[in-house]
């Protein structure tokens, strides 16, 4: 059974590993943060199926941290894109 | 057991290189802070790596070089949140500056209440 | 099958680690380095430092990553100037020679450590009893290392102190960063006041099971300091004015109990810092709880930066 | 193979290939609003099925609420999350 969590962990994270791609290729500024959301979900479920797999019960509290602090960076990045209106390609290019 | 450590250790190795690299190569700021929490946190990894070596008695790491990389965390982070806040102060100074490049920048007005 | 994962693991942090460096757009950049933050924490679950982990995912997966992504954004029109800048070929060449022989040495470090590993895993286990602490992590932090915890509490104050003292004259002693406003009842601040009870009590919680398990006071401030973070950024709370008389009361007590239980211990112990008999559990408990309040104000004010607005 | 085991790999299974999907979605879809409802079938459903497939293994009722709560807590963010990437990305709008 620790085997098949173990396998399940790994098709999880190379699934994840895909939201690096989106990253990479972006275009746009919120692209980029749905890959990094994704990886965050993969982590959490990761650390789930490890401890799950090697019986670690701790492990569960920092898939718990990581879940109520998944959205942290989002909302960052929601308040930064709120608070300059035109932040955006335009201004990037501005002389 | 081992495994993971020579592992990670070696990913942290390569994880300074990148770092250091990336430090000396990139020019805005804000990369070097990044660049900079690279290393660190390569640093950080190998050191985890010699502590998880050091297991034994049914612990999976050596307590005392996981108990200073608690320290080192979040020393490491306030570190790097003053640098981020110093950089975002000098962006704000120097945005007038290159606005004006001649003129110094109005001195603030000496009557502002200032509490210790 | 753990070798294999760890592998895919170790490959995709170098990966992203990579992206950090080379990214052109900064955003990118950032972006790729919250992602590695929380791969982080991965790496140590897996070296078997499962507090380290927590501390991991509460600062590196959380607020580090809120404080770079908005520092970016705030910093793009900066972008343009900064990427006319090219280092020259040989600096360029200069760094890859400079990196890749550290990372070659340390390589040849990793792969040459002594075998046995020394530890000091059996002198912790063999004197943790008299600490009454069943996480060997908090007797180091709080006995065997207390000086670097006291340091430490004391170097995250400076910190603090540091970024106050960039706040311009007109605004000094005033409040930190910009007043968030959000729509009342839209779906930030429905998150701001949904969120942040749940936190707390998992933040005391983690901060509670430190005695015994995977857990303490860092990593429950780190949660506590995010979620207050969380109500601010959605227009509910405001950063007090740095200038409050509680405030800085609420900032050194943690500190001046350590220091003060840590001065006691010159006479009842016999050195500073020292415990006497009996009495390390309930004393190591008054430090941890004198210490998590000020920890979780320091580090969500070092956050919310540099004061901005008049006190008044 | 108990029946807890069968159990298990069916949900795990079923939450991988969520994640199979929301990773795929994500790639492939043409723009941004589509990418994050991909991105939010992993978030709750690849998630949620993992935790359901872990659920009769964990020791104690607390093993139990927390694994419920890191799935509520992740339902919670992706839906807070997703709202507010969709309103990013509505008002920049596509780029290349």
């Amino acid at each position: 059974m620790a085997e098949f969590l173990l396998a399940a962990a790994l098709f999880v994270l190379a699934m994840v590993a895909l939201g690096f791609v989106r990253i990479m290729r972006g275009p746009g500024d919120a692209d980029r943060m749905m890959g990094a959301q994704l990886i965050g979900a993969g982590g959490i479920a990761v650390l789930l199926l490890v401890s799950a797999a090697t019986g670690t019960g701790p492990i569960v509290d920092v898939a718990l941290t990581l879940a109520l602090l998944a959205a942290f960076a989002s909302v960052g990045f929601f308040k930064s894109a709120a608070d300059a209106p035109t932040d955006d390609a335009e201004t990037a290019d501005r002389p | 057991m081992t495994d993971a450590a020579t592992l990670f250790g070696l990913c942290a190795a390569v994880l300074v290189g990148l770092g250091l690299y990336g430090f000396i190569v990139n020019p805005q700021p804000l990369r070097k802070i990044i660049a900079f929490n690279v290393i660190g946190n390569g640093v950080f990894v190998l050191f985890g790596a010699v502590a998880h070596r050091g297991g034994a008695l049914g612990w999976g790491g050596d307590p005392v070089p996981q108990a200073l990389l608690i320290t080192g965390l979040v020393v490491a982070f306030c570190a790097s949140a003053l640098a981020v806040t110093l950089l975002l102060r000098l962006a704000e100074e120097a945005e007038s500056v290159t606005l004006a490049p001649d003129v110094p920048a109005p001195a603030e007005p000496a009557t502002d209440a200032r509490d210790a | 099958m753990i070798e294999t994962l760890n592998a895919g693991l170790a490959l995709l942090i170098l990966a992203l680690a990579v992206w950090t460096i080379v990214a052109r757009d900064t955003f990118a950049a950032v972006v790729g380095f919250v992602a590695y933050g929380m791969l982080l924490t991965l790496v140590w679950v897996q070296l078997h430092g499962v507090d380290v982990a927590l501390i991991e995912g509460a600062i590196g997966g959380g607020l580090t990553g809120a404080m770079l992504v908005r520092a970016a954004a705030r910093l793009r029109r900066t972008e343009a100037a900064a990427r006319a800048e090219h280092p020259a070929v040989l600096t360029r060449m200069a760094a890859v020679l400079v990196a890749g022989s550290a990372s070659a040495a340390l390589a040849v470090a990793v792969l040459t450590l002594p075998d046995p590993a020394p530890t000091l895993a059996p002198e912790t286990a063999t004197n943790l009893a008299a600490t009454g602490m069943g996480n060997p992590l908090t007797g180091v932090l709080l006995a065997f290392r207390a000086m670097d915890t006291l340091l430490e509490a004391i170097v995250v104050l400076f910190a603090l102190i540091g970024v106050w003292s960039l706040a311009p004259d007109r605004v000094w002693g005033g409040r930190p960063g910009p007043r968030h406003h959000a729509d009342p009842d839209g779906i930030l601040a429905y998150l701001a006041r949904v969120l942040p009870p749940i936190g707390l009590v998992v933040g005391v919680y983690i901060f509670w099971i430190g005695a015994d398990l995977p857990g303490g006071k860092f990593q429950g401030a780190s949660i506590i300091a995010a979620m207050w973070l969380l109500a601010v950024m959605a227009g509910l709370s405001d950063a007090p004015p740095v200038s409050r008389t509680w405030l800085r009361l609420a900032l050194i007590g943690g500190p001046v109990v350590f220091i003060a239980i840590g001065t006691a211990g010159i006479s009842a112990a016999g050195a500073f810092l020292a415990y006497p008999d009996g009495l390390a559990k309930p004393l190591i408990k008054a430090i941890e709880w004198a210490l998590m309040p000020s920890l979780a104000l320091t580090l969500a004010l070092l956050l919310a930066g540099v004061p901005e607005r008049p006190a008044r | 193979m108990s029946l807890v085991d069968l159990f298990t790999v069916a949900a795990v299974s079923a939450g991988a290939f969520f994640f199979l999907a929301g990773s795929v979605g994500l790639l492939r879809f043409p723009d941004a609003l589509t990418r994050l409802h991909a991105l939010t079938k992993a978030d709750n459903l690849g998630l949620g099925l993992v935790v359901l497939g872990l659920l009769p293994r964990v020791d104690g009722v607390l093993g139990g609420l927390k694994l419920v709560a890191i799935w509520l807590l992740a339902l919670l963010a992706s839906a807070a999350v997703s709202q507010l990437i969709a309103r990013v990305a509505r008002r920049t709008g596509p780029r290349a």
